[in-house]
């Protein structure tokens, strides 16, 4: 038994508490549970992401995803506080079809990520294992994932692609400035969008209760 | 700044401020004010200004060349003169075509004096056409099926039209060659046809608009022709001389239409010039190489053109005459067009009727414009015209003269009679120019056009305050309107040529047309056979002119209202139609003297300073008609031939005036006896010479036989094979239908009922069920992961 | 210097245990930063409101300068009955303190208390620090829910809302220190700021007006008043805290109190110079890793000292004393911060909720953006920022681009990682600062 | 304790992203609740997110990586859920404005 490789340790607890979070969110039937549990994952997920080395990523996703779960839970209370929405089931036949369905994807997805088993174990920090190695490794990968790489990769300066032979391929191609602006502009709109969509209406009567009473104006 | 560089470019301001207001109202006319009415303002500043720098440029003129300097000259030397280019449109081989200026002492009084007539008909204007500040029901124009129509008002229409006249005018005086000439010249038509037709809604206004539209295309015809003739012969449209750049990158002068037809090395006498020598030489020379008529005829004539470069072979050619053909051509090709535009006989029957537009308007192009851009023409191609040619315009000024002062003796109409009397005052100046009166010719021109315009917005006032242009019930309008009937008055001695004979005291008329008669005399002088005709005619012309003029005046304003309603109603017109009518009675008044202390500056001396080159001596003879003589212009002036010409023309106008008096202001004797004496001839004259029931018979009846025919034609042949094909066409369309309804309609519906009988079933997939969606997408990947493992190993990445 | 865990190795034990220990004694550290603050304002708010509003109790009571106050309160907090509504949902009701006060207290992890004692020194720190300080809301909204009272959740959904709405400027006015100083790192920002009183962040124009605009926002994302809507006692009785008693409340309030603390930290590192005291003493003195002046002397001392204690390691102890100096620095200024909240909190009245959204909306939002745009356009005009940062970023990576030759390198980077063929210097702090949160811990055993 | 020495590859990462993925599709598949549905959705996105950063990271990939890519993309799609959240959240309170309910059973007019 050699030494503890923490960054191991470390994976499998956040994958089991990612995985463990996301069949609960499947399984509880309370909304509020729910968006409980998948704030769980998602910061597991996070926490995966700071062991892949990208700790602006982790961070982002602990902002975006935890405030944006938030807001789903907001609206999850706001809009079935009542009673009956609490919990909405599904027939027993559903469940069975659904998870062979997904037991199909999941044995389709698990047989691709087996395919990879040791076909890439590139760095030496797995042989190693010896802690001042994993320290030199883990100061690379920073380096390579902090966030003044990734901005310089938006303007389309590669700092991981340095070595790369073909100046087309050391340039990363292109930088992604152009896909940066769209997507904001995709933001604007989307926000412009989603306050439309979601702005306070005159009348809200729903269709079903539209139905039962005529305003008794129109047969005059 | 040099005169050269200074002249031209405040004359092109001059000639362009009315383009800027005609655009200005194109594009903004309905937004001025209420219904347009700042319209007027803006027209009139623009044209008020270009009278300013009118007079600007002429005083400029005058420091250079004072009026003084060019009498010592006297005809032995060119005129001085400015021209040059501003734009250059295109060179085609030697011909080019572009935006010039020829600029003299004649250019300049027809600048001031079309700008200051123009100015002062604008503000008549503005007060005449009120009425179209408002919705107009129009009285005089009722439709077919007897309604009135009621129309908007067109008020700024009128001086987005009047402004482009008088920038057309403008272009046509300033221009520096004759394809500019022409191309104004027609916008002066296109603008008379549209002011002539300004009340179009009225059928007699739009047929008067189309008959002056197309009986001036007729005159334009000869005028193509002799343009072509001159870019034949000359190879150029300019006047003057004119620089071009060869190939060698050298600067030379190349000759303008004058010093080619009259060359400085020739003494300034009229001269074939050498191009169109060449080209007589050519057309003889290749039509006897196509006859082939014997062996020697065919050297001689292939010999004449290898000869064409060598200068020398010229001389005898021209002695010969070859080219002076030519040279005829070109002269009344030009006078053709002057002859449709001056309204000459047979062309004159147009501005009669053009008295249906409204009276500004005749009195625009009876006086400034249109009219006078036809004698201006043939004062400025007065080098170019043989005798012969000279001839042919005396003849028809003659025959005009006298046509149109017979018929102004039974026009009832007020502005019918102007119109006559302006056709016989344009014949006056035509015969002066025909006759080697250049001088008397243009001075007429001047004068008439301040004293006609005077009349014509006098007889407008009347109009506006009546209502109607009958004669027969007006009269006794002196009381009601003093300072028309005064202003008009002035106007109708002055066109008689009031004046005291044997001195220099008269009205403007006086100078002009006594100089006619003058050189009417001297021409008889030098040709004893047939200058009779013309003295006669233009004596009895001036007495007519003195006597239908008094006629119109005492019919209007002298005696006792004829017409009880008509006479209420009239009134004085407002200040701003009879401010302009003063002006333009102390211009018909004095517009012909001398301007006191400047050493004889005035309208005569500055013409002296215009006149072409080498025409002042006279010549004699042309070379098909070379019994003609015409007469130096002084010897008009000699003091004997003067006096008598003064005296005759005195004689015969008080004698006009006195049967007027008898007739019309004392009324001692009826005209009606007069016309129940001689009933054939007063329909004749009533019926103005038959000239359009001539027209009528000759072509317009002809001509819609042939239309007739033509549209049976049309009917019976063409429309019957249209027809026919068209009903084949059906039939082939029949049979198609059938096959689409059998065969191809089927088979879509067949198509359309399948997939209807598969979307009915396939429906049932559609659950709307988000979920089941979801459900399937993931059936979906699966089965494409399976599918792909199937043919690509490594799918599943094995 | 020697660290904590380095001292550990020295035991006989397996480097895991080691780690966890280390771990464990630096959490505890902050733990007890953390609730000593919160004990510490709870007695502060009652002596401060005192003297505002004329109280005589707290002025008097409880021994000297009333020290027994917070004793009394923990004692009689512990003691109370842990009471459950029968409509709540149990799980979550009993969950939602801990998250609350977890995400406060994750906060300090990343709060540079002195240049070299901060727990973890991220080069997101900042970042970090935005995005755990939100996660409190998560208990706040959770208890709200799981009470199953109409109080509670009218408490959290207002909660929501406001923090929701005012991390959006709060995070704009970080951006604006972020950009003057070219790094997320907290620790850099705080290096930045050394030397005299000017050299602070605040002292930047647009760095003043948003240090008002963030006062603000931290207001009103601690729930303090005038903002405390969620709690506002009398309209909701006590907010999302009305079921809560005994210690479960103690929890929300540590949390609140250690949140003044973070967020009055977090302002004094990104605009008042951090640890940086307005004269630059401890440069004066040496009490640096500079082996010269004062600092070398007490560094001989110190190394005497311990290595007849039996420790021959090499103890940097002029850079420690510089720490505390440092961390002294910054307490003082966190406290005068959270002194300035509950300053604010007795004198104001409470906000509308209306008037609350637009403050944020329509004041906070568009000033932060505007001393985005401004610190843009200052960074240019006096490059020694965010700026010059880029700038010396792009030129060697532009110049190695079209200098090198294609073929030099290529052996040998092949093999290596290509992050490595960066100078680290030209990294700026990307080089030391960015470590993962695992590797920082196995890098100090190596220490 | 063997599995804690060894290191973790890319197939580990692998593993929990399709966990995740199929967690999030079933979500989708059984939650009546369409804010069930939207957590659905995250999770398979977070899925997804989690391979990106797998194979853009040179510590689990080697040299064969994705580089810096790998990041940039995630950054991306995160920034996309969130916009995608927003207007679904939109959606979803106009669904509940119209058919008063959140069930997504009920939202069914489109049935062929």
């Amino acid at each position: 038994m050699g030494p503890i490789n923490w960054q191991t340790c470390f994976f499998f607890l956040m994958a089991a508490i990612a995985c463990g979070a996301a069949i609960a969110v499947v399984i509880s039937s309370n909304i509020v549970r729910m968006a409980c549990w998948l704030v769980l994952s998602l910061a597991a997920v996070a926490g995966l992401f700071f062991l892949t080395g990208a700790e602006f990523l982790g961070a982002v996703q602990l902002m975006v995803y935890v405030g944006g779960t938030m807001v789903l839970l907001i609206f999850g209370v706001m809009l079935t506080a009542r009673g009956p929405f609490v919990s909405m089931k599904i027939g027993a036949a559903q469940w069975v079809v659904a998870v062979i369905a997904a037991g199909a994807l999941l044995t389709v997805l698990l047989q691709a990520a087996f395919g990879t088993f040791g076909q890439t174990q590139g760095k030496p920090i797995a042989a190693a294992g010896s802690s001042r190695e994993l320290a030199a490794s883990g100061n690379d990968v920073a380096d390579a994932a902090s966030y003044s790489p990734l901005g310089l990769g938006l303007i389309g300066v590669r700092i991981d692609r340095l070595a790369e032979r073909d100046h087309v391929l050391r340039g990363g191609m292109s930088g992604y400035l152009l896909p940066f602006e769209i997507i904001s502009v995709h933001l604007v709109v989307v926000l412009v969008g989603a306050a439309y969509l979601a702005r306070a209406r005159r009348r809200m009567v729903p269709r079903h209760w539209r139905g039962g009473e005529q305003p008794s104006g129109v047969e005059d | 700044m040099d005169l050269n560089v200074l002249l031209p470019r405040l004359l092109a301001l001059a000639w362009l401020l009315p383009l800027c207001s005609f655009a200005l109202i194109v594009f903004f006319g309905p937004r001025m004010g209420r219904a347009g009415r700042y319209a007027a303002h803006v027209a009139t500043t623009a044209i008020i200004a270009a009278c300013v720098l009118s007079f600007a440029s002429l005083g400029l003129w005058l420091t250079q060349h004072p009026v003084g300097a060019a009498h010592g000259a006297h005809a032995a030397a060119v005129p001085p003169h400015i021209n040059g280019d501003w734009y250059s449109l295109g060179e085609f081989g030697s011909l080019r075509v572009t935006i010039g200026y020829y600029i003299d002492a004649l250019t300049l009084c027809m600048f001031c004096m079309v700008t200051l007539v123009a100015s002062c008909i604008h503000v008549y204007s503005a007060g005449y056409m009120h009425g179209e500040l408002h919705d107009v029901f129009d009285t005089f124009g009722p439709t077919e099926e007897g309604r009135m129509i009621r129309r908007r008002g067109r008020y700024y229409r009128f001086f987005q039209c009047l402004s482009l006249f008088c920038f057309s005018m403008l272009g046509l005086v300033l221009a520096g060659n004759v394809a500019m000439v022409f191309v104004f010249w027609e916008l002066v038509g296109i603008c008379s046809y549209l002011l002539i037709g300004f009340w179009h809604e009225r059928k007699s206004a739009s047929n008067a608009a189309n008959k002056a539209f197309i009986v001036n295309r007729v005159g334009d015809f000869g005028m193509i022709v002799g343009l072509m003739a001159v870019w034949t012969g000359m190879g150029t449209f300019s006047f003057g001389d004119y620089k071009v750049t060869k190939a060698d990158g050298t600067v030379a002068m190349a000759p303008g239409i004058f010093s080619q037809v009259r060359p400085a090395a020739n003494e300034h006498k009229l001269q074939i010039p050498d191009g169109m020598v060449k080209s007589a030489v050519g057309s003889q020379a290749s039509n006897v190489l196509v006859g082939k008529s014997d062996a020697k005829a065919v050297a001689v004539a292939a010999q004449d053109i290898r000869d064409l470069s060598a200068p020398q072979k010229l001389k005898d050619w021209r002695s010969q005459g070859l080219g002076y053909g030519l040279l005829v051509i070109a002269g009344l090709g030009i006078f053709c067009g002057c002859v449709g535009k001056s309204a000459q006989v047979p062309l004159h029957v147009w501005l009669p009727d053009a008295m249906e537009g409204p009276t500004p308007v005749s009195a625009l192009i009876h006086a400034a414009t249109m009219v006078a851009a036809g004698v201006y023409l043939v004062g400025r191609f007065y080098p170019v015209f043989t005798p012969e040619v000279l001839m042919v315009i005396a003849c028809i000024g003659c025959a005009t003269l006298f046509i149109a002062a017979t018929v102004a003796l039974t026009a009832t109409d007020i502005k019918r009679v102007l119109a006559y009397s302006t056709v016989s005052q344009l014949g006056f100046m035509m015969l002066a120019l025909g006759l080697g009166g250049w001088l008397a010719g243009m001075l007429h021109l001047f004068t008439h056009a301040f004293f006609k315009s005077l009349l014509f917005l006098c007889s407008g006032s009347v109009i506006h305050a009546c209502g109607t242009n009958e004669m027969p019930s007006m009269g006794g309008l002196r009381r009601k309107m003093p300072i028309t009937a005064m202003t008009m008055l002035i106007g109708c001695l002055a066109i008689a040529g009031a004046g005291i004979p044997a001195t220099v005291i008269g009205f403007s008329g006086f100078y002009s047309k006594d100089s006619i008669i003058a050189q009417d005399l001297s021409f008889w002088a030098a040709n004893p056979r047939l200058g009779g005709w013309f003295f006669y005619a233009a004596l009895f012309g001036a007495g007519l002119t003195a006597f239908y003029m008094f006629r119109l005046w005492y019919m209007t304003f002298a005696g006792n209202p004829r017409d009880g309603h008509v006479y209420y109603h009239a009134h004085e017109s407002p200040s701003s139609m009879t401010v302009p009518l003063m002006i333009l009675a102390v211009l018909a008044a004095v517009g012909a003297w001398n301007i006191p202390f400047t050493g004889g500056l005035g309208l005569q001396s500055l013409l002296q300073q215009a006149q072409p080159a080498g025409i002042a001596d006279g010549v004699s003879g042309g070379l098909y008609w070379s019994s003609i003589a015409m007469p130096a212009q002084h010897l008009a002036h000699e003091h004997a031939n003067a006096i008598k010409a003064e005296w005759a023309a005195f004689g015969v106008a008080l004698v006009g005036f006195l049967l007027a008096t008898v007739f019309y202001g004392l009324r001692k004797l009826d005209p009606a006896d007069v016309t129940r004496a001689f009933p054939r001839l007063y329909r004749f004259l009533f019926r103005k010479w038959m000239f359009d029931e001539l027209y009528s018979y000759c072509l317009v009846r002809p001509m819609l036989k042939i239309s007739d025919w033509v549209a049976a034609v049309d009917r019976r042949g063409i429309d019957w094979l249209v027809d026919g094909s068209a009903r084949a066409i059906e039939g082939i369309a029949r049979v198609d239908d059938w096959f689409d309804r059998i065969f191809i309609d089927r088979a879509v519906n067949v198509a359309a009922r399948w997939t209807y009988a598969l979307g009915m079933r396939l429906r049932t997939i559609e659950t709307g069920n988000v979920r089941q969606y979801v459900l399937w997408l993931v059936v979906a990947t699966v089965g494409l992961f399976v599918l792909m493992s199937f043919f690509w190993s490594y799918a599943i990445a094995g | 210097m020697v660290s904590m865990t380095e001292l550990l190795t020295l035991l006989p034990l397996p480097s895991w245990i080691v780690l966890t220990i280390a771990g464990a004694i630096q959490a505890a550290l902050l733990l007890v930063v953390a609730l000593c603050s919160a004990v510490i304002f709870i007695w502060l708010e009652r002596k401060v409101s005192a003297r505002i509003q004329d109280r005589l109790g707290p002025t008097r009571v409880g021994g000297r300068f009333g020290w027994l106050q917070p004793p009394a309160d923990g004692i009689k907090l512990l003691l109370k009955e842990d009471l459950i509504p029968a409509a709540a949902d149990r799980a979550l009701y009993r969950l939602a303190p801990y998250i609350s006060f977890c995400a406060t207290f994750c906060v300090f992890l990343a709060l540079p208390f002195a240049a070299g004692w901060v727990a973890l020194q991220l080069n997101v720190a900042a970042f970090f620090v935005l995005a755990v300080a939100g996660l409190e809301v998560f208990g706040v909204i959770l208890g709200g829910y799981s009470s199953g009272s109409k109080w509670s959740l009218y408490g959290a959904m207002r909660e929501a809302a406001q923090v929701i709405s005012y991390e959006i400027p709060l995070a704009l006015c970080v951006v604006v220190v972020v950009l003057l100083a070219g790094t997320m790192d907290l620790v850099e920002i705080g290096r930045q700021q050394e030397g005299w009183l000017w050299n602070w962040n605040i002292f930047n124009p647009f760095a003043f007006v948003t240090f008002w605009v963030y006062c603000t926002c931290a207001l009103a994302n601690t729930n303090r008043a005038p903002f405390d809507l969620p709690e506002a006692e009398s309209e909701l009785v006590a907010g999302f805290l009305t079921e809560y008693s005994g210690f479960r409340w103690v929890y929300f309030f540590m949390g609140e109190y250690a949140a003044m603390f973070a967020v009055s930290g977090l302002g004094a590192i990104l605009f008042l110079g951090g640890w940086n005291g307005p004269v630059p003493v401890s440069q004066w003195l040496g009490l640096s890793v500079d082996p010269h002046g004062l600092g070398a002397w007490i560094d001989a001392a110190g190394n005497w000292a311990t290595a007849h204690i039996g420790i021959h390691e090499h103890v940097c102890f002029a850079a420690w004393l510089g720490n505390l100096l440092g961390m002294c620095n910054f307490v003082i200024k966190a406290v005068l911060g959270a002194t300035c909240m509950i300053w604010v909190r007795w004198t104001m009245p409470r906000l509308r909720i209306d008037q609350v959204m637009t403050t944020c909306l329509k004041y906070c939002v568009p000033i932060a953006s505007a001393m985005i745009a401004g610190v843009l356009v200052w960074s240019f005009v006096f490059p020694s920022g965010v700026v010059a940062y880029v700038t010396a970023q792009l030129r060697p990576a532009i110049e190695h681009r079209e200098a090198a030759p294609p073929k030099a390198p290529a052996k040998k980077t092949a093999t290596k990682s290509t992050a490595r063929t960066i100078p680290r210097g030209e990294l700026g702090e990307g080089g030391g600062a960015g470590r993962s949160l695992l590797v920082y811990g196995t890098e100090e055993v190596e220490r | 304790m063997s599995i804690f020495c060894e290191p973790v590859g890319l197939s580990h990462y692998l593993v929990v992203s399709a966990i995740l993925f199929v967690c999030g599709v079933l979500c989708m598949t059984t939650k009546r609740n369409v804010l069930g549905v939207l957590m659905g959705i995250e999770l398979v996105l977070n899925g997804a997110n989690l391979n990106f950063m797998a194979f853009g990271s040179p510590a689990i990939c080697g040299t064969s990586t994705l580089g810096l890519d790998g990041q940039l993309i995630a950054l991306f799609v995160i920034v996309l859920a969130a916009a995608e959240a927003a207007v679904a959240l939109a959606i979803a309170l106009n669904y509940y404005h119209t058919h008063a309910t959140v069930d997504v059973d009920r939202g069914n007019e489109l049935k062929g």
